[in-house]
């Protein structure tokens, strides 16, 4: 575009430049903070200086012109000062409390509906899926939205819930986002092993990256028809996709057997117990687009029996491990198999290496 | 084909229910020929429950080794204006505060030279540009250096660091996680833009063991924020706490304390601060009774990753407590010396915890010249395979 | 040389001190000229600081691939009287129970055949006959055996069973756990005696989850009583035990017990017993105010061993809970359906349970056709590399 | 001896031909038990029978001589009744209480103490070492006498401790007892790579089952003078010797750099807390016969230090999880090392991944 000296590495914009005033000025002075109504919090400083946080869903993937729109809806009500969060929120920085409904009002008009602060459910984190990742065994945008249409009532409020329930998805077993150590964990599988293009092998793949790859050591240099690729043993596979990941020769995708597992218990917050990873809950879910209604339901029964057992500020892995994983299973109905049972390096640690098993037949929580 | 409106009944379904829709989006753009197509090949994705992008290729800008992924569409002849679909990866300001001028700039530099469509933000944390043709990056990346923006990380490079909103609204911040990021940001431009790893090597800052940045799960380096000395209690607002009947002081926070530290009588709120691990729950269950200490830095945890290969990952502690202070120079050091040795013997895609974990913790605090300390582990070895070396020879019966 | 009495001044120091002293065990017998070379060899060894036995030989009585250790001086020209000094494993009784008689039996036998120097008992459980010569293992075997004793196992055999002291003196025994120990080694004397497994297999049977044969630790099977109805409680003897002041019920017992499942309000005693992992903690603590529930039997775990070769375990659950009932057919069955597909698909040197970590819990299940249950584990897999199978898609929302 | 037809496969003989009448009668009812005093006890069954036990101490180690001892004392006191406990100490079972003391008295002229019963020091499980293993690292009986020489007053009552504690003793990593799960493990280690004696390899050894022992994989086949032998990378040992178990060839032997390891916080109860494995508390002490005044000052220190902080019941391993490690190497001195942080399979498992961390400076019990 410009002929000036091409620039580099310049790095981020300062977030000074983007920081409200009230922030600016009361940087590092907050004293603390109240949840006013759901998805709104007041931040108190030392100064007595206030600042209303609005927060608003988005599916992430957004628009240009919703971009414009949250540019609109600042410039009205906060300043012109916005933030995102962590978990793909959006978030308006209000000094005046008297902006705070009609700001709820016109987002409620235009689809971004308010919430998620507190023990909530607030957005899923996710990633592309069919939107833009070869990898994918799932599309991602559409199972979030399916999942956050039935939760919708725990993200606006009008449900509640004894802690935090943090939801997230991934596309692949590379799960690009937290996925391992969320509440509810919602994780696109392969099940087949990766069809072999031959004739692509040796054009498009190293091919010691590709043995290396392997993490059970299933995949072994071949000669086909002459010519030097490779062949998977297939009892060795577990479908990870990671030849894939270094060989474009080693189709993962398949229609009908591509699915979706559900994990749970994981956290990442150091709040009373240690930062977990999410366990397995439903091994396989069929693919069903547009609604994916199996997974919704498997999920929505999850937050069910968790917000009907669990104690204030438990967490969902907190709630189970006070009860136990056996009785998880017998109140979300789920069925225990072998799948459960973990079978790769550190397998033996999630043995019951004691006899501390609740032996009642008929055991509630 | 591009010309004319694909029908797109399955996602049209997706229209619907009150969670903001993505399909919603994709219309709002749909004008677009390129935002047309892929509606259509999405469409089709719903219809035949499997992806239609390729395996990525090598694009990206002039002197850059990341920042771009490829993408190509394995229906280019039916959706010709997705047949190249690649994303840029714009480094997002700290704490993703934007202002709404900085919101449009990017939204029109997007219109001009892109899909339109984006995500705010990708998971590790940079803007997503969803979209465009190789011949837009160039101009796409002038516009953006133009007014302030560069590109994130992406293959094996640091990748874009990240930090919770910290000392900006957070009553709770140990240290300015923002001011922290983005002098981390800056001091590592070129490992952020040339990719010179084994493999992506992540950073992440929380102001608080809360991890707002789920920096344990998700970032090879965590700075997680903490204190080194008595919670801060205010004990009449522990009473107001206790009398309004929102907490019940001894069963919602005593009891659920990791260590067991407190102790409640109905009037004193007594914490054995020296057993205390600084799990934060306490201080979020009353918020205006207890804040953190006021001996503030954050532990380094090293070493947090995804399942591929050899299994995920949570960070371990690596520093225990360190202020956190600019410019930093000590822990810019030890990342360079991390750096060093990890790209050297490092395998190729060994993320830096499988490293660790393949020669031994021990042995690579060594190389890197820490000391061990108990702080680091869970507990003890075990196993007993222990690689002597003539040092346990040097010091017999030094611990009794 | 054996003929004239050799000085130990460094064994004499360990004659000295309160704990009974194996010096003086083997002066007991230094009359004997294999128990003076013997002597004279270990001192030799605490002069010197290593061990003066030449790896193992193959000695052993006919028909029996077991039972007998042998053992070669490699100082055999200096202390010719112990060059051969093999130990015999005796099987011994259940419970470790004797008279005075049966003890004098022994003793009278290894008078006659052997060093006069024995381990009541070895760590297995058998009684050890410490050191002969090959020639007298015939002999003994027959003198053995003409007394009602018989050899342990040794080698890749079934070794020795052993028991806890059980009903026989112990209030807690959830099932008999002599009865048991005797059945099962009677039933599986060819195994005991004759090596044809990948390697050792050991069952050990305690009456109650305090297991006083650590059989979690030490054995490839291990036999832990407990039960399934509620813990019996006397309230008046709970009173009793608070009034006393030896145990604080509050801090000794409700606040250790691992699920919390207790209260205790002053009066009454409420235990949650849904909850209760039958650790028997609040049990020990006391003695005469609670006991075990009615409805006992065993949990049976798999696979504990010591490090060699991949690291040591400890046992886990395998049946949750049984009825410990003679004449034990199922269980019978069962391990005979381990030992088959062990036998078949083990590795030399594979101890069971590195066998099942090797193969994967779940296809050990499926082969040996035991259901799996979420007793088994702590928690389900964490790690996504799932080697699906076409059941699961048989079976589409079967959860939900 | 005998011509007549050779006995085999007769088993054990049985049991109940060695109870005594009172057990007998009361077999499965005992109703309960209390400690009268220091290694005796007295269980009473629901008829009211009693039983009286006097527990004591052996070496393990005995003579045919002490043998017939013991079964005098027991025709003097007990009936000829008398039993062997699972810790190797002896227990003889009276009827008539008025029998107990002069049983005591009796015992301790010979030298066998009575005591070990409750939360005190019981017997060490120990092993071989030079009396009869040709594996040894360490001797065994000298160990355990000069240590329990130190720790009898936890034995004999006359020093109390706040729950059991047991100590276990063996010679190599083969463990042969329940080392790696014991309140305080003594281990003898080689710390130097086996000597491959070359002429005796091929004689000896199959090469294959040697190079399949090593766990690392340091043995390799190798040719020396023409002959096949073995080598091991010298890095890759950690001279865990069952190379030398399965080829006799490969000697770990080494005066100088044998010794011993102590380790801490095992249990197999499942009382209270789970069974846990012992952890690593002192890499490496010389062997120094004929009283190790290394390890028996290293082991009392451990006693002396938990039996001035553990709570009630509390066992080392739940007392040190409640300080945590950290506080554990302060209070006893105990430096900590590279070789603490484990290395081998599950190494990561051990590592802390979460904040939980006691941050104060000066952290006291
Ligand atoms: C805005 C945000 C930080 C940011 O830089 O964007 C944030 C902001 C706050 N977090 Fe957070 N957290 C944010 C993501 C997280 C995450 C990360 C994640 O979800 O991936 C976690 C870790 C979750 C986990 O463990 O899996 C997180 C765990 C917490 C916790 C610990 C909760 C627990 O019991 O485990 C607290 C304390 C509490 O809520 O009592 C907390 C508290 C807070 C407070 C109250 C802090 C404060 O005083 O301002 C803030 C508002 C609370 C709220 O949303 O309920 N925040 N918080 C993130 C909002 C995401 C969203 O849109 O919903
Ligand atoms: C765009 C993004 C997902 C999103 O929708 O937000 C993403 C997308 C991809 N990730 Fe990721 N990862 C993204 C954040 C993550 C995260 C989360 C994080 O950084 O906090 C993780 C988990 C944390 C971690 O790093 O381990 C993650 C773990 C992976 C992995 C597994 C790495 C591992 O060591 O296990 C791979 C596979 C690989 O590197 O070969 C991967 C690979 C990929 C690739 C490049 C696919 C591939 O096989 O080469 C994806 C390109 C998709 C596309 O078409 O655009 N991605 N990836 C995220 C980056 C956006 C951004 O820059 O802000
Ligand atoms: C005699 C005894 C020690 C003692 O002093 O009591 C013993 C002695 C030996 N054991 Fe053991 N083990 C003895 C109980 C144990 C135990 C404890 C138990 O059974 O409760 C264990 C730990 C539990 C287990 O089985 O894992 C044990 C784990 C080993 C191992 C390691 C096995 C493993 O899988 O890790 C070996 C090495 C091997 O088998 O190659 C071994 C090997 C040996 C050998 C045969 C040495 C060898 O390398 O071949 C020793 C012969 C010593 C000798 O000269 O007499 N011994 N061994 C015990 C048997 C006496 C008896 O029959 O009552
Ligand atoms: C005689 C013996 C069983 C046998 O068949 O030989 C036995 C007998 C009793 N045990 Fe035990 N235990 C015996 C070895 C064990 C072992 C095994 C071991 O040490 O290798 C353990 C597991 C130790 C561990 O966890 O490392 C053991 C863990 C217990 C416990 C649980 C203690 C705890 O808090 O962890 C109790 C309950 C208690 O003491 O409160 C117990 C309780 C008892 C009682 C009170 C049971 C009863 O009502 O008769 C018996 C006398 C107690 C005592 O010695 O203090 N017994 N007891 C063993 C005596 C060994 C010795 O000579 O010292
Ligand atoms: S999780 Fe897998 S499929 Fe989804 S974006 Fe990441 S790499 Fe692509
Ligand atoms: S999908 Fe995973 S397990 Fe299967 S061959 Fe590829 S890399 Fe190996
Ligand atoms: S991590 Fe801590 S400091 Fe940062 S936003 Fe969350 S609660 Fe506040
Ligand atoms: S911060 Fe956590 S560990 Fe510390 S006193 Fe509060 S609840 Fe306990
Ligand atoms: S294991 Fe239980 S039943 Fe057996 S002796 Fe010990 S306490 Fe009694
Ligand atoms: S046996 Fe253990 S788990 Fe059960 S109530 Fe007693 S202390 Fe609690
Ligand atoms: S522990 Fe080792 S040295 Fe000791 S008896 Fe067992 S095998 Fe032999
Ligand atoms: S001592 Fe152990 S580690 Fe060393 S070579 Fe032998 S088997 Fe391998």
């Amino acid at each position: 575009m410009s002929s000036a000296p091409r620039k580099t590495d310049i790095g981020p914009p300062h977030f000074e430049q983007f920081l409200p005033p009230v922030i600016k000025k009361n940087y590092g002075k907050w004293k603390g903070h109240e949840i006013i109504k759901p998805g709104v919090m007041v931040h108190v400083a030392a100064s007595g200086d206030k600042l209303f946080t609005v927060r608003a869903a988005t599916p992430r993937l957004l628009s240009i012109a919703t971009l414009r729109l949250f540019a609109d809806l600042a410039d009205k009500y906060s300043g012109g000062h916005l933030r995102f969060t962590s978990r793909n929120n959006v978030e308006f920085l209000l000094s005046d409390p008297a902006n705070v409904d009609p700001l709820i009002a016109e987002l409620a008009r235009e689809g971004y509906g308010v919430g998620g602060i507190g023990p909530a459910i607030s957005n899923i984190v996710h990633t592309q899926g069919w939107v833009h990742c070869h990898s994918a065994a799932s599309d991602a945008s559409g199972v979030v939205k399916s999942v956050m249409d039935e939760l919708y009532p725990y993200f606006a409020g009008t449900r509640t819930l004894p802690g935090k329930l943090r939801v997230a998805f991934a596309c692949c077993l590379n799960m690009c986002g937290a996925v391992h150590c969320s509440d509810i964990a919602i994780l696109g599988v392969h099940t087949h092993p990766p069809k072999i293009n031959d004739k692509d092998v040796p054009k498009m793949c190293e091919i010691p990256s590709v043995v290396a790859s392997c993490p059970t050591g299933a995949v072994r240099p071949a000669t086909v028809d002459g010519a030097s690729s490779v062949e998977v043993i297939q009892e060795q596979c577990m479908y990870c996709g990671n030849c894939f990941t270094v060989c474009p020769a080693m189709k993962m995708a398949d229609a009908e057997r591509d699915g979706i597992s559900i994990w749970v218990g994981g956290k990442v917050s150091n709040a009373r117990s240690e930062p977990k990873f999410s366990k397995l809950a439903v091994p396989f879910l069929p693919n069903n687009p547009p609604r994916w209604p199996e997974v919704v339901a498997a999920v929505s029964n999850l937050v069910t029996v968790y917000a009907a057992h669990a104690r204030k500020f438990e967490r969902m892995g907190e709630w189970i491990e006070r009860i136990g994983w056996p009785q998880f299973f017998k109140l979300t109905g789920i069925p225990f198999t072998k799948y459960h049972i973990d079978d790769f390096r550190h397998a033996g640690e999630t043995f019951r290496r004691s006899t501390h098993v609740r032996q009642s037949k008929e055991a509630e929580t | 084909m591009s010309e004319k409106k694909r029908e797109t009944p399955l996602l049209d379904e997706l229209e619907k229910g009150p969670w903001p829709s993505f399909v919603k989006e994709l219309k709002k753009e749909a004008a677009r020929p390129m935002v047309q197509d892929l509606l259509g090949q999405l469409e089709r994705s719903y219809e035949e429950k499997v992806g239609h992008w390729k395996h990525g290729g090598l694009v990206g800008v002039m002197g850059y080794g990341g920042g771009v992924i490829g993408r190509y569409s394995d229906l280019g002849e039916e959706f010709p204006a997705c047949a190249e679909f690649h994303t840029m990866r714009i480094n997002q300001p700290a704490g993703w505060f934007y202002t709404s001028t900085a919101l449009r700039t990017i939204a029109d530099i997007w219109d001009r030279h892109g899909s339109g469509v984006t995500n705010m933000h990708g998971s590790t944390g940079d803007i997503i540009l969803l979209g465009t043709k190789t011949q837009e990056l160039e101009p796409t990346f002038a516009e953006l250096t133009e007014h302030g923006f560069d590109l994130g990380g992406s293959g094996s490079d640091m990748r874009t660091p990240s930090a919770c909103v910290g000392p900006a609204r957070c009553e709770w911040a140990c240290y300015d996680t923002l001011g922290a990021v983005y002098d981390f940001t800056m001091q590592f431009q070129d490992e952020l833009h040339r990719p010179a790893f084994p493999y992506k090597y992540k950073l992440k800052f929380a102001g608080c063991p809360n991890d707002c940045v789920a920096s344990v799960a998700r970032s090879d380096m965590s700075f997680i924020g903490t204190w080194r000395d008595e919670i801060q209690v205010d004990q009449e607002q522990v009473k107001a706490y206790a009398a309004s009947g929102a907490i019940d002081v001894q069963k919602d926070v005593c009891d659920r304390c990791p260590t067991r530290c407190m102790s409640w009588d109905g009037k004193t709120l007594a914490i054995d601060d020296v057993n205390c691990v600084k799990c934060m729950h306490c201080i979020n269950a009353m918020p205006r009774a207890l804040a953190p200490g006021n001996d503030r830095g954050a532990a380094i945890l090293i070493g947090a990753k995804a399942p591929i290969v050899g299994g995920a990952l949570l960070s371990s502690v690596f520093v225990p407590f360190i202020k956190m202070e600019p410019p930093y120079e000590e822990i810019k050091e030890l990342i360079g010396r991390i750096w060093d040795i990890w790209s050297e013997h490092g395998k190729n895609r060994e993320r830096v915890g499988e490293f660790i974990q393949r020669i031994g913790l021990g042995n690579f605090l060594e190389q890197i010249g820490l000391d061990p300390v108990p702080e680091m582990i869970v507990a003890p070895r075990a196993n007993p395979y222990i690689f002597y070396q003539d040092d346990v020879f040097a010091q017999p019966g030094e611990e009794a």
